[in-house]
């Protein structure tokens, strides 16, 4: 997990979620990108953050990019969020552990998915899940990353319930950038995603590049 | 990778069966203003999932009129500030004047370090106010790293709790200009700081203790958190 | 070089062993599951089982999950708490619920709650501890009240009154100083509460609120967060911010289109 | 090793067993210690308390109560704890407080006992010895008592055997009594 | 004083002509100038006077004990210089802490009263050091009962059933002789004392005393202690009210 | 390393490295003894571990004072090797310290105790130690020995009553100290301490000696019961202004009929 650094969050809002992350890549103290990304969009209305080793970041995203795509060719549909996040929590499971008679050579994901998105009837859905796939639903915020502590403090003070888009974008990029700040392998800027019924507000944010 | 395996240090082998050191939780926080100082921590002391006591005080006001705040190991903590409040005395008897915070501060980092090889496992701040009736804040890592603050969070919540002050006290990433800190709003974030922290921080909780300090004097308060 | 590999079908998968092996000798540190601290209890009354738990979930010290569900449904008359890995708890018992599903098919009755403890308890073996699940298992069946607890390495016991978890010694000693044969229902939820309690607050594993299920002849009452004894406190002001306080470096909205959905798909034959 | 049930009323009884080697040891006129654990260690310690029980006596011009000799062995064994493996049992007869027998396990902690066991066997014997302990025995129940705690560890442990060695504290005398490999009570041994 | 001037009484490593180490005799001038101390022993337990003379009206009654405790079953006074008796008071003390930390007993009387009494002999064997100015009553209880020695400044100690040191130690002993030792309780012993002190204090020629008394007896429950105000004041009042019955009887 | 009382006399579990990692250069930098003891790298075993233990000690405050309970064995291993070993021992006229851990060390701390209370005796003054006086004393004894990493290896219960003040405190190897209405030690920190607080927080004031007889008598019992190294003979010490009074070893009513109705482990049935 401290190999690359992370810091994702989704907060809900009134009738709508955001999700965001930092956008480093590094190797241990190392920057090497500044452009990483770990958000990525699964449907329209659902969003998946990917913390961890950064090449189980891209090796997953695939993974679901293909399963998703797999489901809506079975289903003649759109997968819903939590039905995604079942399917998530599952791929990590999978890798709970190796075979019985080698129980103990483990092999999961180095991965902490956070999953934002809205329901069918619009109602926002959030979680996030350990590597092993144990899903954490949450009605205000999840988290996830190296800078989960500082991230944990803020939100429990930032959050509120029923913020208006506008609003729900304040409140997740001041906490994700000034939880950011107090790890030092986060950071370099940050994304976020406010999804609404109408649409999908993208922005970057600005921040401190040490 | 391998260079770091090369440059560890050569250990010698030492029988573990007791080691000097356990973590009794909790956490601290400090701030200092133009005119006054806050500084507050939590009262549980824990001891692996164990809550040893819901009040153990971990704010050691001093007879200068600061207050020493110490998490970490409970033990070493009485300790630390036993001996401070002793030379504290000394001091006192030998100039007739109590020492002021710079000056302890100082000290306090001398005394950590001077146990460098076996140092005390004790997260300091201290709070107060300096010579010219300002609040000041200086915290210090175990072996005696001295830094001089505007607030400060130390102990099992630290990260929790910091972010979070430097965002409302330091108006950080704000395009707006930030107003006056004042006491009364210092204290009000020091109390949500801390509720919050105790939602998520298991080793934080029970008993809220602050102490207000201005040129007035020292005032105290104590907040019940939740006990879960 | 496969362009899709196919899916994989089921069970564990082993693909990421060998990389991970290197990844631990290389010094990656391997990361934490979300951990249940847990205090969970059942106990055996008059006419049925009581179940609690608390709703805290861990992540070593941090709070992972304030109110997450430990009491997992098994079959319309059985319930199974939960302690220790959150994930092993969550998908064993999961699994054990599809499993009884299909067997009370098969056999066409309702599923017995030894079925599932013996489920249980030989998947639990066949894994040797290394899937971290303590359970307390409870449910009624044409035996009567039951109620089972199973350790990780698939030991299991029978008892009028059991707990488990990190909070088990506090919520035992509640229960061998207050419990008595043939309770009442409302003594027994009593009685779990009082377990529970004493769990989530002397143990620092366990927190928050009380979960309770009651499972009779023939009806189930869950009673999720039964009792809150830790709502947090009004916060001492508001923290939202002023539209426009982040500085935003670039904005890209997508805008939903309506896709009108035409005329059904003809499919009479 | 060796186990020794030693016992109060009247006269203290010490037992050892071993295939030849005394492991009796008399620190004093009327003292006697059985040693557990390391030979090396215990017998260093027993010529210790040996000593400073001679320079005790001449010093106060009378000879040592049994409690003196064994908070001797109890510093000596607590002090040096880290370095020795030993257990200690002592025995014998004094004119303050009679006859008494004093445990020292392997910590260094001192307790008066009516009876004392110790070393490998004794755990074997644990049992018999609650059971068949009675307070104010006569000296030949006494006897009886030693010899046949000592006899039935040694039939069931494998790192004792071979003779047992009594000795026999009173007021008046100390006798020993030594009863060869051939000659144990015997109990069941199927 | 047929020393003084020969030169052989400079120091206590030096003999005069007809044996006599004249430093020793001195120091026994010392104690003969102090206020009478007594130790009795009775059947249960030790009692241990002090007649502390008040030379000064400006000190706070009850203050400069002489009276003290070495263990919880030691009681220890030294008639003589203060100063030497406090010195030795605190070796006696290191002694006993000794003793338990070696034997985890209590020291017994016997040998509290030889490590003292070397230590004072050894004061008479050095030209560099001046004897001890003090004749050091010591009362035990210990596992074989109560016991009382006296020692004087030459190292000499020996066991006493009653024993007397100081200005009226002639008095005193002709006194104490006249009890009876084999049936005296402690109770009584402090009656006797009480009279004892009050008989040899000269009204005329000394200033006023305070009567200071301690015991260790079943009753004190073995341990050294002052005897309480009440057993005290009732001594004194027999003691008081019988000396002037005596004195009427004589007039 | 686990140094709680709880895990005492119980395999280690396992090998949990500490997390404190400001401290590990320590480890590092302790002198190596190829110097002085020629070059064999031997491990530094200047630390014990107990060896003859006793388990939990519970402490109690109460309107008129406070209660400390304890049983009365000494275990060697599994083994109840001494069976009538005195834990709870008064100091002086007002204070009981009750001991769990290793009872040579507990003998050892009887005795300096002891030394120190003579030495105050001995000043005549009429002064006694109070109850904080000798936690006080206690508690750096115990930080001293840690500080050597040589420590007495005991949790101690100092419970005292003196001028209408009730005293109750913790000191344990490391030298932690604390003061709480309700102490439990070892074991009972996890089992009985949930009872204790349960019934006496917030009521130190309404609690007579009979309500906390009866509480400690209640939470011991439950240790006995789910305790493996406890037994049923226990003594109560309780301090009030009248004194010190320790209790003769006695023991406790148990119930254990609602266990022949238990049968088997699970599927099988008669």
């Amino acid at each position: 997990m401290e190999y690359n650094g992370s810091a994702i969050i989704a907060m809900t809002g009134k009738n709508c979620v955001a999700i965001a992350a930092d956008r480093r890549f590094g190797v241990q103290a190392l920057t090497l990108g500044m452009d990483f990304q770990k958000i990525f969009r699964v449907t329209d209305r659902t969003y998946i953050g990917l913390s961890g080793l950064a090449t189980d970041v891209t090796t997953l995203n695939e993974r679901f990019r293909y399963k998703v795509n797999m489901y809506r060719l079975n289903e003649e549909r759109e997968i819903g969020t939590k039905t995604f996040a079942h399917m998530v929590s599952s791929s990590q499971y999978e890798k709970r552990q190796a075979i019985p008679e080698f129980p103990w050579r483990f092999g999961p994901y180095f991965v902490e998915p956070v999953i934002a998105g809205l329901e069918k009837d619009n109602t926002p859905f959030i979680c996030s899940m350990d590597t092993i796939g144990c899903i954490n639903y949450a009605k205000d915020f999840v988290v996830a990353g190296t800078a989960t502590e500082q991230l944990y403090g803020v939100c429990e003070s930032f959050w509120e319930p029923d913020l208006e888009p506008e609003d729900l974008f304040e409140t997740i990029s001041q906490a994700l950038l000034n939880a950011m700040d107090r790890d030092a392998l986060s950071g370099w800027g940050g994304i976020v995603h406010v999804i609404t019924p109408t649409g999908v507000i993208t922005r970057t944010l600005k921040g401190r590049m040490d | 990778m391998e260079a770091f395996a090369s440059t560890a240090p050569v250990r010698v082998p030492l029988e573990h069966r007791f080691s000097p050191y356990t973590d009794n939780g909790g956490t601290t926080l400090a701030v200092a203003g133009s005119d006054f100082c806050v500084i507050a921590a939590d009262t549980r002391q824990s001891e692996g999932y164990n809550i040893n006591t819901r009040y153990s005080p971990k704010l050691y006001p001093l007879s200068n009129g600061s207050v020493l705040a110490i998490g970490g190991m409970q033990a070493d903590a009485s300790t630390l500030a036993k001996r401070v409040e002793q030379r504290l005395e000394w001091y006192q008897f030998k100039h007739d004047k109590p020492m002021n915070t710079q000056a302890v501060a100082h000290m306090v980092s001398t005394m950590l370090y001077g146990k460098r090889f076996f140092p005390y496992f004790a997260w300091v701040t201290i709070g107060g106010m300096d010579e010219n009736g300002n609040g000041c804040v200086f915290s210090f890592d175990p072996v005696g790293t001295i830094e001089k603050h505007l607030w400060q969070c130390s102990g099992s919540s630290s990260k929790l709790i910091q972010p979070f002050l430097d965002s409302q006290m330091g108006h950080k990433h704000e395009l707006l200009p930030p107003g006056e800190l004042t006491a009364q709003r210092a204290t009000l974030l020091v109390k949500d700081g801390f509720t919050s922290a105790t939602e998520r921080d298991i080793y934080t909780g029970d008993f809220l203790e602050i102490y207000t300090i201005t040129r007035d004097g020292r005032t105290r308060e104590l907040i019940e958190l939740k006990r879960d | 070089m496969t362009l899709a590999e196919p899916l994989p079908t089921g069970g564990f998968s082993f693909d990421n062993v060998a990389r991970n092996a290197m990844l631990a000798a290389r010094g990656a540190k391997p990361p934490k599951a979300t951990s249940t601290g847990t205090t969970i209890v059942g106990v055996i009354f008059k006419d049925g089982v009581v179940l609690g738990a608390d709703t805290r979930a861990t992540a070593g010290p941090i709070v992972a999950d304030k109110n997450c569900e430990k009491i997992h449904y098994l079959a319309p008359n059985m319930y199974c708490c939960g302690a220790g890995t959150a994930a092993d708890t969550e998908f064993t018992t999961a699994l054990i619920s599809s499993k009884l599903e299909l067997h009370s098919l098969q056999t066409g009755r309702q599923s017995r709650v030894v079925t599932a403890m013996t489920m249980l308890k030989q998947m639990l073996f066949r894994y040797q501890g290394h899937i971290g699940a303590a359970l307390v298992l409870g449910g009624y069946d044409v035996n009567g009240p039951q109620l089972y607890t199973i350790a990780p390495h698939g030991s299991t016991d029978k008892l009028p009154f059991v707990t488990m978890g990190s909070g088990s010694l506090a919520a035992m000693a509640v229960f061998e100083a207050k419990w008595r044969a043939n309770m009442t229902r409302d003594e027994a939820v009593a009685i779990v509460n009082d377990a529970i309690e004493a769990g989530i607050f002397n143990d620092l594993g366990s927190g928050s609120n009380v979960d309770v299920c009651v499972i009779t002849k023939d009806n189930v009452e869950y009673l999720r967060n039964y009792n809150r004894p830790n709502e947090r406190g009004v916060k001492e002001q508001s923290y939202r911010f002023p539209r426009g306080t982040t500085t935003v470096m670039s904005r890209k909205v997508i805008n939903f289109v309506d896709v009108i959905e035409g005329d059904a798909m003809d499919v009479t034959a | 090793m060796e186990k020794a049930p030693s016992l109060k009323p009247g006269e203290v009884n010490l037992g050892v067993t071993n295939r030849v080697t005394d492991k009796l040891t008399q620190i004093h006129d009327r003292i006697f210690c059985c040693r557990s654990g390391s030979a090396a260690d215990t017998q260093a310690i027993a010529d210790i308390v040996h000593y400073y029980l001679q320079v005790f006596t001449v010093q106060e011009g009378q000879p040592p109560t049994v409690e003196v000799a064994a908070n001797m062995f109890q510093r000596l064994v607590y002090d040096n704890k880290d370095q020795l493996m030993a257990g200690i049992i002592i025995g014998g007869w004094d004119a303050v407080n009679g006859p008494s027998v004093y445990s020292i396990p392997l910590g260094g902690s001192l307790h008066r006992r009516p009876f004392a066991i110790g070393g490998s066997g004794s755990s074997y014997i644990y049992g018999y010895c609650d059971a068949t302990y009675k307070e104010g025995m006569s000296r030949e129940e006494c006897i009886a008592f030693t010899k046949n705690a000592v006899s039935l560890a040694m039939s069931r442990d494998g790192s004792s055997g071979g003779t047992i060695r009594l000795a026999i504290i009173t007021k008046d005398k100390v006798e020993r009594v030594f009863v060869p490999g051939n000659e144990l009570p015997v109990f069941y041994e199927g | 004083m047929s020393s003084v001037g020969t030169g052989y009484d400079l120091s206590a490593s030096t003999y005069s002509p007809d044996g006599r180490i004249f430093q020793i005799e001195y120091a026994g001038k010392a104690v003969e100038n102090s206020g009478t101390c007594i130790g009795i022993r009775a059947k249960d337990g030790v009692v241990i006077a002090h007649e502390k003379l008040i030379h000064s009206k400006l000190l706070v009654p009850g203050s400069n004990r002489r009276i003290q405790t070495v263990d919880q079953h030691i009681g220890m006074v030294g008639a003589g210089l203060l100063a030497d008796s406090r010195h030795l008071v605190t070796l006696a003390r290191e002694e006993a802490s000794s003793y338990r930390d070696n034997y985890k007993t209590p020291i017994p009387a016997k040998m509290i009263a030889e490590r003292v009494a070397s230590y004072v002999s050894a004061f008479t064997l050095y030209s560099s050091v001046r004897p001890f100015g003090l004749s050091t009553i010591i009362g035990v209880m210990d596992v074989h009962g109560p016991a009382l020695y006296m020692i004087e400044p030459s190292g000499v100690h020996y066991g006493y059933f009653g024993c007397a040191a100081g200005k009226g130690k002639q008095v005193a002993k002709t006194e104490i002789e006249k009890l009876k030792f084999a049936e005296l309780s402690a109770r009584d012993a402090v009656k006797a004392a009480a009279k004892i002190i009050h008989m040899v204090h000269d009204d005329a020629k000394d200033k006023e005393f305070e009567l200071e008394m301690s015991w260790i007896c079943e009753e004190s429950g073995r341990k050294h202690q002052p005897v309480p105000a009440d057993i005290l004041q009732e001594a004194e009042r027999l003691a008081k009210a019988q000396l002037n019955a005596d004195e009427m009887e004589e007039d | 390393m686990d140094t709680h009382p709880g895990n005492w006399g119980n395999p280690r579990p396992h090998g949990g490295s500490s997390d404190l990692d400001i401290l590990r250069p320590v480890d590092g930098l302790a002198p190596a003894p190829s110097a002085a003891h020629g070059s064999s790298a031997l491990p530094v075993s200047r630390t014990q571990q107990p060896i003859v233990t006793g388990t939990s000690v519970l402490g109690i405050k109460y309107k008129d004072g406070v209660m400390l309970a304890a049983d009365t064995l000494a275990s060697y291993g599994s083994l109840a090797q001494i069976r009538d070993m005195k834990r709870l021992v008064a100091f002086g006229d007002h204070t009981v310290i009750g001991a769990s851990g290793d009872m040579s060390d507990w003998q050892h701390i009887q005795h300096i105790l002891n030394d120190c209370i003579i030495d105050e005796y001995a000043n005549g003054d009429g002064h006694q130690l109070h109850p904080a006086h000798i936690f006080e004393y206690t508690s750096r004894v115990m930080y001293g020995r840690r500080s050597q990493v040589n420590p007495l290896w005991n949790s101690l219960v100092v419970g005292g009553f003196r001028d209408g003040k009730h005293f109750l405190g913790y000191v344990d190897l490391l030298g932690t100290t604390y003061q709480s209405s309700t102490i439990a030690t070892g074991y009972g920190s996890y089992i009985a301490q949930p009872l204790l607080r349960k019934q006496v927080e917030g009521r130190e004031d309404e609690l007579t000696e009979a309500d906390a007889a009866k509480i400690l008598d209640e939470s011991m019992r439950v240790l006995f019961y789910r305790d493996a190294r406890s037994l049923n003979k226990i003594q109560r010490a309780t301090i009030n202004p009248s004194g010190v009074s320790i209790t003769e070893p006695y023991s406790l009513q148990t119930e254990w009929s609602f266990a022949e109705g238990i049968k088997g482990y699970g599927a099988i049935y008669e």
